[in-house]
């Protein structure tokens, strides 16, 4: 029987497009408690870096009206821990190719992360994250230029044989250009979006709610903003993309796939929901059916 | 963790601003006082994470505090409403211990946890002293039902309208309340007092602002001594020894 | 007895805060059936033109989770008309200073609308919207670049002694920069911020909600972005800015005025509860006592 | 318009997707059959328009197709609940007219605004044909109630699965209807079929995605011969004589 789920990202076929959206589901331990893990189509690990990091003081959480803020400041063990402790034990709960999320302060820092998890089997795809608003110099700063994109693109292709994606920033005026520097200088995918720089502040105690003022804003709320963004870039890129931002059911993924992505990333609902991913996978095929769509592959980017 | 929908059997308020919610149904997995639950709120993004104040096989209960949005909406609900609920959150005070007479300082709604611990040390034959401590008279609450578990229980106020004036630490000295250990819940500059002015060994339950209240968003993350720890997960409850300051 | 609500923007005394935003409040006349509209502090009347426009092919309204999604266009009857008809009409249910809201495809387009409205003494404001998403040409481009935002400043500075608002739009990668250069070219204060661009796609037809494709998302969903962007632009500019975006509540209004804003609008809001201003207004001496706020004047920017 | 609270007191299927609601309390405001209220769904950003099928001094009725998820929540509401409601919207029917035969045509959900309408024609002598259409034997609904009025009620199908075989156009021709003025309400390529093709004077109720539905977005504005007009304000009824195709 044919999967009607299936997609082939980058090279590599996965049973379904849902996968748990970095910093969002830790490196799996906690959820393999909740659900099957193999349910899902992948899953995008916590941003990692070279050395271990604590993040932003707290508070570094607050809520929107339909989302969440979050300053954690990629907090991760640093890649060597990561590689020796975190994957090992991951294995034990998943066993598809994962998708490694590396972040870094510059350019060689990325190329260090990508050249250390390269060596790992377990890891199917690596997604660059130049994205992160959540940290000083570096972060999202990377990813709000075509020509620095581009440099790390280029940077980390060279240390790395398996698929690139690169996962950007929504907080640009015009994210074509930044995906198409990734694009010709050799990236393999994009994921779109991280999170949108946000704030809020306690009129109570009179001072912002996250301690460092600051943070990255996402789940329901930003949906519309990331699925165009996902339809925009599809219109002029040609490599696969993940659609990230919003999503919440399986009609989302739906939407997200026909706007232009191949597999779809679950962020913050998951905090809310624990089940949210097996939810929606749960509900695809039903949604699938009424719809009268007989494989998600087919379609993939039919909105023009 | 367990994801369960539960029915609100009652809803009081104790005092103006703290009430008190029975819920039940299937209440599995609870395993130590001290955990929490982490409550969907219609028309919220996040879960609201509260202490499990008592619970027993047909249910649990909550003492909280209307200090906003979602604490609010709570209180406005009624009996035969069903809350989803994440139970069985966090780690728990550890009751297991060799001491035998056990101090619980409780700082206004802090007092949530303690309840069911006082119970719990009672079944174990400790001897229990219990420390409430407010601002002013009319917050007090609770009293009465912890001297109802037969726990020897004062009350402190920082204006000194009713109890002992000042801290829980004022409170110790003043009243020269002895124990071998102690387990304190309550705002920040209680719980740092306590751990610094006190010589005994002891557990603090603390608070922050939660994302998923189940270890997977790093949202509530502190260092501690060996490193870091969330305190969804590896906490509420840390060991006095293990908190940096 | 002093009137705790009123602020100062721009040398116009308001009895409060509160204007809905251009392009949520018609020209006046549909609204002043539902309550006396001489309770707002002022009111941002639909974005004008130099020709009439009818604007964008329907469907020109889609739906997110916390707000809404227009690709209106700028239907409105022209400039000649706005100040012949609207104005007289709306003179006669509005009695204190309104903010004309002007829309152009050149800079030579603001600059005559803006040249034809200075004459009227009822325009106590003039916001000019370079960030309108809805438009080819001309619109948000103009809010995109500081270089264009300053010349198309400049230019309407030229020819009215009225206060200017520059309206921007929230889709750029540093709305500091922007907002510093009108700054520079003279602007008397910003209007922060106008929609962002979304998308929808209707999964049971198969093509996006908007016959337009993209549309301006505004609403709830909106509000953490929104605020950030004002908080920011308050370090670093020292004219009024009108706060926009998600607002919906009384403690919105505060919020925002504490990030930095003298005014604030509220836009989509209005939509689902025609009454939104009035119980924003009516809310707000309960909630100012409650913070123990004296005036709100005193809160504007206190957050540092 | 005005802004109202009213309580849910029957919602029931009339068949498979076509729900009926009656809802009752202060329901003054309603001017004319064809007005439209806009029904503030809970979790849903925007209100949701829907044609008042039926009114009197206690309440009025709304008959919808359970279509997306805002009126699948309201499938799902029970008796005593309440809605928000904008109530009294745009312009309805005329039904002031010097003719005396009138032609109703509904298309599916599009029959809702004409039940009262052709209580009201009739009320006023007139005389009255109703074409209710469909695609299909299934969907057919309100065939009897529109009888009970004492109308005279053809169905067409487009598979001809029962009743005349086609469009209302179809329906026309073959039954040889005859009638001075028209009325009609549903999907776009009926309304302009009837437009283009019947050389009788009448009018028809429109439909678009509404940001307000009370005139102050210009979400729902369409060109007509005079200029441009707001189907939630200047309509939802127009004479054909004002429409561009
Ligand atoms: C492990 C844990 C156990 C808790 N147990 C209890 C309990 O038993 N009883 C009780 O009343 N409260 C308890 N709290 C605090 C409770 O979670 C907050 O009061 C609640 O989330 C506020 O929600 P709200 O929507 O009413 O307030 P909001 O509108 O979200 O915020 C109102 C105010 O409350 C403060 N606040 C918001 N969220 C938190 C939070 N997560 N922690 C601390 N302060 C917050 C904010 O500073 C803000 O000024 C506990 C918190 C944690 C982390
Ligand atoms: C003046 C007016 C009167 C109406 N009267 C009735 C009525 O009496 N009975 C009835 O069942 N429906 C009526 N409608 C249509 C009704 O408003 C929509 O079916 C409803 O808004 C769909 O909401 P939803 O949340 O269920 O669907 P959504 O989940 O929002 O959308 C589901 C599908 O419905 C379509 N849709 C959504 N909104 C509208 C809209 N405003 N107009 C047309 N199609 C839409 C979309 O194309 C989409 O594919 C009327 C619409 C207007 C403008
Ligand atoms: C608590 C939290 C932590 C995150 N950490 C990371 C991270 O380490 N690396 C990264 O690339 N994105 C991170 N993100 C961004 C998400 O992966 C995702 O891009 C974003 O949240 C948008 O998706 P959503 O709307 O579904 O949440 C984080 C998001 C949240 C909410
Ligand atoms: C239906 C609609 C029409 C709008 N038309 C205009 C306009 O003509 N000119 C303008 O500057 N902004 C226009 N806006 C933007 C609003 O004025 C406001 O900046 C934006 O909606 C953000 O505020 P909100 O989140 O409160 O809606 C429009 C917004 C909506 C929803
Ligand atoms: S709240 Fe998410 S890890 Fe603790
Ligand atoms: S729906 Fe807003 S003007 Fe008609």
């Amino acid at each position: 029987m044919v999967n009607k789920l299936s997609v082939n990202l980058g090279g590599i076929k996965l049973d379904n497009p849902v996968i748990p959206a970095s910093g969002t589901f830790g490196f799996g331990q906690e959820m393999a408690e909740v659900y099957d893990l193999d349910i899902l189509g992948s899953i995008a690990v916590k941003g990692t870096t070279r050395e271990a990091r604590y993040g932003n003081p707290l508070p570094r959480i607050a809520e929107g009206a339909g989302g969440v803020l979050n300053s954690v400041g990629l907090q991760n063990p640093g890649v060597d821990k990561v590689i020796t402790d975190e994957l090992p034990r991951l294995r034990r709960v998943f066993h598809k190719p994962i998708v490694a999320n590396i972040s870094g302060f510059s350019i060689e820092e990325y190329a260090y992360c990508c050249e250390k998890i390269d060596k790992e089997d377990q890891i199917g795809i690596i997604e660059v994250n130049i994205s992160c608003p959540n940290v000083h110099h570096g972060g999202m700063a990377f990813g709000t230029s075509p020509e620095m994109a581009a440099r790390v693109t280029k940077a980390v292709k060279k240390v790395t044989s398996k698929p690139v994606f690169i996962k950007l920033s929504p907080n640009v005026t015009d994210i074509t250009a930044i995906a198409k520097a990734c694009e010709e200088a050799g990236a393999d995918g994009l994921t779109l979006v991280n999170t949108f720089l946000g704030m809020r502040i306690d009129i109570e105690r009179r001072q912002p709610v996250l301690a460092r003022k600051v943070g990255g804003y996402s789940g329901r709320s930003i949906f519309p903003i990331a699925l165009r963004m996902v339809y925009e870039v599809a219109q002029v890129c040609h490599i696969p993309i993940m659609g990230c931002g919003g999503v919440s059911k399986a009609e989302d993924v739906i939407e997200m796939m026909m706007a232009g992505a191949t597999a779809v990333q679950v962020g913050a609902e998951n905090l809310r929901n624990p089940y949210a991913c097996k939810e929606i996978i749960d509900n695809l095929p039903k949604v699938m059916e009424r719809l009268n769509i007989d494989t998600l592959e087919s379609i993939i980017g039919e909105i023009k | 963790m367990r994801h369960v929908s539960l029915t609100i059997t009652a809803n009081k308020q104790v005092i103006p601003s703290i009430y008190e919610m029975r819920l039940e149904g299937d209440v599995k997995g609870i395993e130590r006082p001290g955990q929490f639950v982490n409550v969907a709120i219609n028309g919220l993004f996040l879960r609201r994470p509260f202490s499990i104040s008592d619970y027993d096989a047909e249910g649990l209960t909550l003492l909280y505090k209307t200090v906003g949005v979602g604490s609010r909406k709570m209180a406005a609900m009624g009996g035969g409403e069903k809350l989803d609920i994440l139970n069985g959150l966090g780690n728990g005070f550890s009751s297991e211990t060799e001491y035998s007479r056990m101090f619980l300082a409780g700082g206004g709604i802090g007092i949530a946890p303690l309840y069911k611990l006082a119970k719990e040390l009672k079944v174990k034959d400790k001897i229990v002293s219990v420390a409430l401590c407010f601002n002013t008279a009319n917050e007090v609450f609770y009293a009465e039902r912890f001297r109802d578990l037969g726990v020897e229980v004062y009350v402190a106020t920082v204006d000194g309208s009713i109890g002992c004036k000042g801290y829980v630490t004022n409170l110790i000295d003043e009243r020269g309340i002895e124990f071998d250990y102690f387990y304190a819940c309550g705002p920040m500059p209680m719980i740092k007092s306590i751990c610094q002015s006190v010589d005994k060994p002891g557990e603090v339950s603390l608070e922050a602002r939660m994302g998923c209240g189940f270890g997977i968003c790093m949202g509530c993350s502190i260092p501690i001594k060996s490193g870091y720890a969330r305190i969804c997960k590896e906490g509420p409850v840390f060991r006095k020894e293990d908190l940096v300051w």
